[in-house]
């Protein structure tokens, strides 16, 4: 496949921008600005990059507990979704959702979540509504290897298929849930096989490769938007850090996480920009140099919100009711 | 005015809202050709076509989800599980998702749903398919609760959820889909929060749900004849809980018995009482009384079922165990 | 492989069983004798029969609400059976469990199940407790092709699978899940195929040929007993009656039944008998004959039987709390 | 007497069980060579091996189904379901196949399980990881409840918890793990169904658990400036529920305050509430109060966290509100 320029340099700064705004972040939580779980994509950047570069802006998403990369590849605002990271009401979520909650549903971007699995229904509810709407719409349904064991796997993905529904399923496979080895949770190599459960292809690529990424997405989301159905991609790829910030990552060998490193998306994919003569390392350079002005701004923007007013804790249950939930 | 039984109640209610808005449809396990495990959905595939009365795997969770999913996008599903007991499957897409969606994503989401529920006893259907579990949803922040009785009730609050923008679950009693009663020639929605007074009276307040307003009725005529006059007050939807109502009434008798047929440990009735207990406080002459399932699975024989299960003449010996 | 004419003569009797017992439980559910839901196993024999002959009596089994074969085939009585199915005291469960819940734990029967699905993690927990006590035990589960598209399939199989648990996952194919065909419920047209997802074997046999499912199970049950993990055995077959007593079976035409009947288990096994010369119809009519002998004491014994006292109600719900559990 | 965490008293009554009988294992995410998401499994991997403790994949449904067949089958299973949250996950399970299993065979099965849980808000994990939602195990006849509050009753009733028949629903509070206690040297079990008076005193009743417990008692002695003096009864079970300790303490103060973290609407204290204002209305001298956390899902960022989850200037209020 032929890429242009313009997209080549695109996945180089949607991955660059997941990068420094997780590196920023791992950074913060370490300064006590940011409150609860974050679960950092550093190592996973060509996923999320490489599948999203197929998309519209009404094409939809649904993310995970590890959500940052999918939103910024799926044209999240960066400075919303800092501030909701720090819990300030100029957040996505006016600060009531925080890094597993985060969505913009303009974007088609059906929120991260912290149910492992949890998205595989919802995705596909996605992909009905589009085909019943008559769009053209698809979905993407990112999920872990991990999640690959959830109730929610099995019964979202057999949906989708009997009804040839416009989802593509594409996993992480980022060879552990937590602790667990992906040769622990499951007896099986590769995730791909599970597609023949349910009678749809199933492919496995290089995860850390975001063009083998987005050619393999292309495909699939052809093929949705045929209207012949889900697909199953297998992205092998790594998480450089543990697991939340904070995770001591017992269970796996400095070795190991060095030799991931080594396949870093990023610096692959770099370093082959500049071996094809495509791209010169100063244009590179520049967009890394836009890049961290951006997630400067982010910050700032993050950090000069106001925490939200307690009392607008009671809005947004429902559409309708408000003070009569605290009864 | 015309009579009509409560599963065609409901049936006209789908109907309507199909007819009315092409963004509803609805889903689950055999209510298309089959027309419903109870033949609620009779007629519907027939009329709608199988793209907008869905037949789905047996897969509750895929059902729900995928609900959440539409209903997020711009549809409004009315999926249906089949028995009560079957929500234990679905929980998760129902608790965390549909219900918090909207807050976690600080308001811009919203989940138009209402999943149709069949709940109770009364067919020897044993454990698994017996249950009323309307109690966990009231704990559940973001859902609203709809239980109705009458035909009419069905009908009109089913219109109301279909059009109200939050998850909405809407319990049946599957002994009361045969039973008759008055509809509207123009069926209207009847709105949300709003209790009904099924019968007044001056001695005792009966707040029953469901199959047990009709018991409660029956017991109403009993004690009638003790020169005991109880106000029936249906609450119809369990949240939003219309309090002033229930509480009006309490103003007038002083003394309540709370009435419903899932069990009584952690039900609703315990927070109808509760809620009485506190801000009606100065009004009560007597011991708030409840009237609820024994604490027990549903068992499968007749006559163990049947004692399980609250009956008239419980009811009765509540109301008189606190009567002047 | 050759089988004893002992055997092929249990098969015979076993099947028999099933099919005078379930003949008699749908009339007498249509002379109002037995209330609640009754799912009838009728055509189904041969799977039920030629998995349970594998068994032990202190090997396990999970059933499903059409349960009343597995516990037959597995040594179930039938007089306590049917007094259940009456509701009496009498019965397996005292009346509390009527037809979808009926069980004998001292001869490994963990239930039939009024949840779809219900069984497979049970199984799998049976399997493991058999492994973790080091006695040689296997489980068989039972589940239809319904049940195949649940939550549970998947993750109660992954289990088994990854922790080589001595389970047998035994399909009944009977290409309807009440009324929706398998086409209409999965894109695939072989269950086994699903085995492909937990890296275990998976097969299909013709499930209304006895010794086909006999053999098939026989090798998951070594396997299994062997410490070499899980298999998924799907067999083909078909409900004579409707879903549930009173199903009008609208779904389904005329012909497909009668091309099924045409295969009935129970016929095809006697004409294989007397073809191989092995036995005598005189034998075989002198079983049929003992088993409707069998029913009718059945029968009778359920008659005799008395209802529960209502105040037994209370009982059975904890293994120590009673009288509390009205308050 | 020795000091121990919440935690530490967990881990050594998971340990002395797992000594006392082989029959007891642990399974869950991550509780092995992780040592559990909050570190309660710690060491144990490693002094009773990968065989007695489990690691699972992230499958809750496997994790409770397999346990219920593990403790039918002659095991003593404690499975750890890692937030409370995702108990809507394996809920078919538990409340279906677990809680019913015995009276659907006639009490022909036991199913000795212990399923721990941690409950809570405090740490900004948002809607998702802060429920409480023991409400609704009460609701199912068939489990056993408890939430205790300190070190020692954590682990005295995690002790009987594993040696129950029956399944046992242990809701701990994870941000009550590194809060210290005296321990005692014997750990010895405290019968389920038994109350704890954490603090003697004479005006008002306050009935709490879990967190809201320590709350409480620092309610206390703030109130104590204000001359009143509260009785903080800590139920510790929640079902059973010693309901004799609950009543004696009402008769003496006839007055109650009700507090727990999670939501109001259908919580705990609906039923505690409902039990006291039924049986115990003739000593009662004020409303009931319920101090819980307020009807939404919990929200993430730490003013809002703060808000909602109730504190001990919320149960100082509704003290005073009916205190003499
Ligand atoms: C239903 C559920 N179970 C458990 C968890 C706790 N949990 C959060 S992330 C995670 C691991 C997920 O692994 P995987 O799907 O491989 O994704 P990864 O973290 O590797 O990206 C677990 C167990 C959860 N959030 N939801
Ligand atoms: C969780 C759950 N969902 C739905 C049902 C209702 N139900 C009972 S049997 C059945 C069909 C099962 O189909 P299959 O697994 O193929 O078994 P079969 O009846 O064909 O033997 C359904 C949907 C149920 N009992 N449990
Ligand atoms: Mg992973
Ligand atoms: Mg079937």
């Amino acid at each position: 496949m032929k890429l242009k320029k313009e997209e080549l340099l695109h996945f180089y700064r949607k991955m660059v921008e997941i990068r420094k705004f997780e590196t920023k972040v791992v950074e913060l939580f370490a300064d006590g600005m940011i409150p609860g779980f974050v679960h950092s994509y550093i190592g996973e950047e060509a996923v999320a990059v490489g599948a999203c570069s197929n998309l519209n802006d009404d094409d939809y998403i649904t993310s995970t507990h590890r959500g940052h990369g999918h939103l910024i590849a799926k044209g999240g605002h960066m400075d919303k979704m800092m501030a909701e990271l720090f819990g300030k009401e100029t957040g996505y979520c006016k600060g009531k959702g925080g890094s597993m909650h985060i969505a913009d549903v303009d974007l088609g971007i059906l929120g991260a979540n912290g149910i492992v699995g949890g998205g595989f229904p919802i995705a596909a509810g996605a992909g009905l509504s589009a085909k019943m709407r008559g769009t053209n719409q698809v979905a993407v349904c990112f999920f872990g290897d991990g999640a690959s064991n959830q109730t929610t796997f099995h019964e979202g993905i057999n949906l989708a298929s009997i009804w040839d529904l416009p989802v593509v399923f594409v996993c992480e496979n980022n060879m552990y849930g937590i602790s667990l080895s992906q040769k622990e949770h499951q007896h099986i190599k590769d995730i791909s096989d599970r597609a023949t459960a349910y009678g749809i292809p199933g492919v496995t690529v290089d995860g850390n490769d975001v063009i083998a990424v987005y050619e393999a997405v292309k495909e699939a989301v052809k093929r949705a938007r045929q209207g012949e159905g889900p697909t199953l991609i297998e992205c092998k790829t790594y998480r450089h850090r543990g697991h939340f910030e904070g995770d001591p990552t017992v269970y796996r060998s400095e070795e190991e996480v060095e030799q991931w490193k080594k396949k870093d998306p990023i610096k692959r994919f770099r370093k082959k920009l500049l071996e094809l003569g495509t791209v010169t390392e100063d244009e590179l350079n520049s967009i890394d140099e836009e890049v961290d002005k951006m997630v400067e701004e982010a910050v700032e923007y993050a950090k000069k919100g106001k925490f939200p007013e307690p009392e607008k804790a009671v809005e947004d249950v429902y559409t309708d009711i408000v003070e009569e939930v605290r009864e | 005015m015309r009579k009509m039984t409560v599963a065609e109640a409901i049936r006209e209610a789908l109907r309507l809202e199909m007819k009315r808005d092409e963004r509803v449809f609805i889903m689950g396990e055999d209510v298309g050709k089959f027309g419903g495990c109870f033949g609620v959905t009779q007629g519907l595939y027939e009329e709608f076509g199988p793209e907008r009365v869905k037949d789905t795997p047996i897969s509750e969770t895929a059902i729900i989800g995928s609900a959440v999913g539409a209903a997020a996008t711009g549809m409004r599903p009315v999926p249906e599980i089949m028995f009560c007991d079957f929500l234990t499957v679905p929980m998760d897409q129902l608790v965390n998702q549909a219900a918090k969606m909207r807050y976690m994503f600080g308001g811009k989401a919203k989940i138009p749903m209402t999943v149709r529920v069949p709940v109770g006893a009364g067919m020897s259907a044993a454990a698994q398919h017996s249950q009323c579990l309307e109690a966990w949803f009231i704990h559940v922040p973001g859902l609203k609760v709809v239980m109705p009785s009458t035909p009419a009730d069905h009908a009109g609050l089913l219109i109301s959820s279909i059009r109200d923008d939050n998850p909405v679950m809407f319990f049946e009693h599957k002994m009361l889909y045969g039973v008759e009663g008055e509809v509207p020639d123009e069926i209207e929605p009847i709105p949300l929060g709003k209790a009904d007074i099924k019968r007044e009276g001056e001695d005792v307040t009966v707040i029953a749900t469901s199959m047990m307003v009709y018991k409660s009725l029956e017991a109403a005529k009993e004690l009638e004849k003790d020169g005991i006059s109880i106000e029936v007050v249906d609450p119809r939807t369990l949240f939003p809980l219309d309090k002033e109502t229930i509480f009006e009434s309490v103003k007038k008798t002083n003394r309540v018995v709370i009435v419903h047929e899932a069990v009584k440990r952690g039900g609703v009735g315990a927070e109808i009482a509760a809620q009485i207990a506190d801000e009606m406080f100065d009004y009560l002459d007597a011991p708030i009384k409840r009237v609820a399932a024994l604490n027990v699975p549903i068992p499968f024989s007749p006559p163990l079922e049947k004692y399980v299960v609250p009956d008239v003449k419980d009811i009765i010996n509540a109301v008189k165990s606190i009567a002047r």
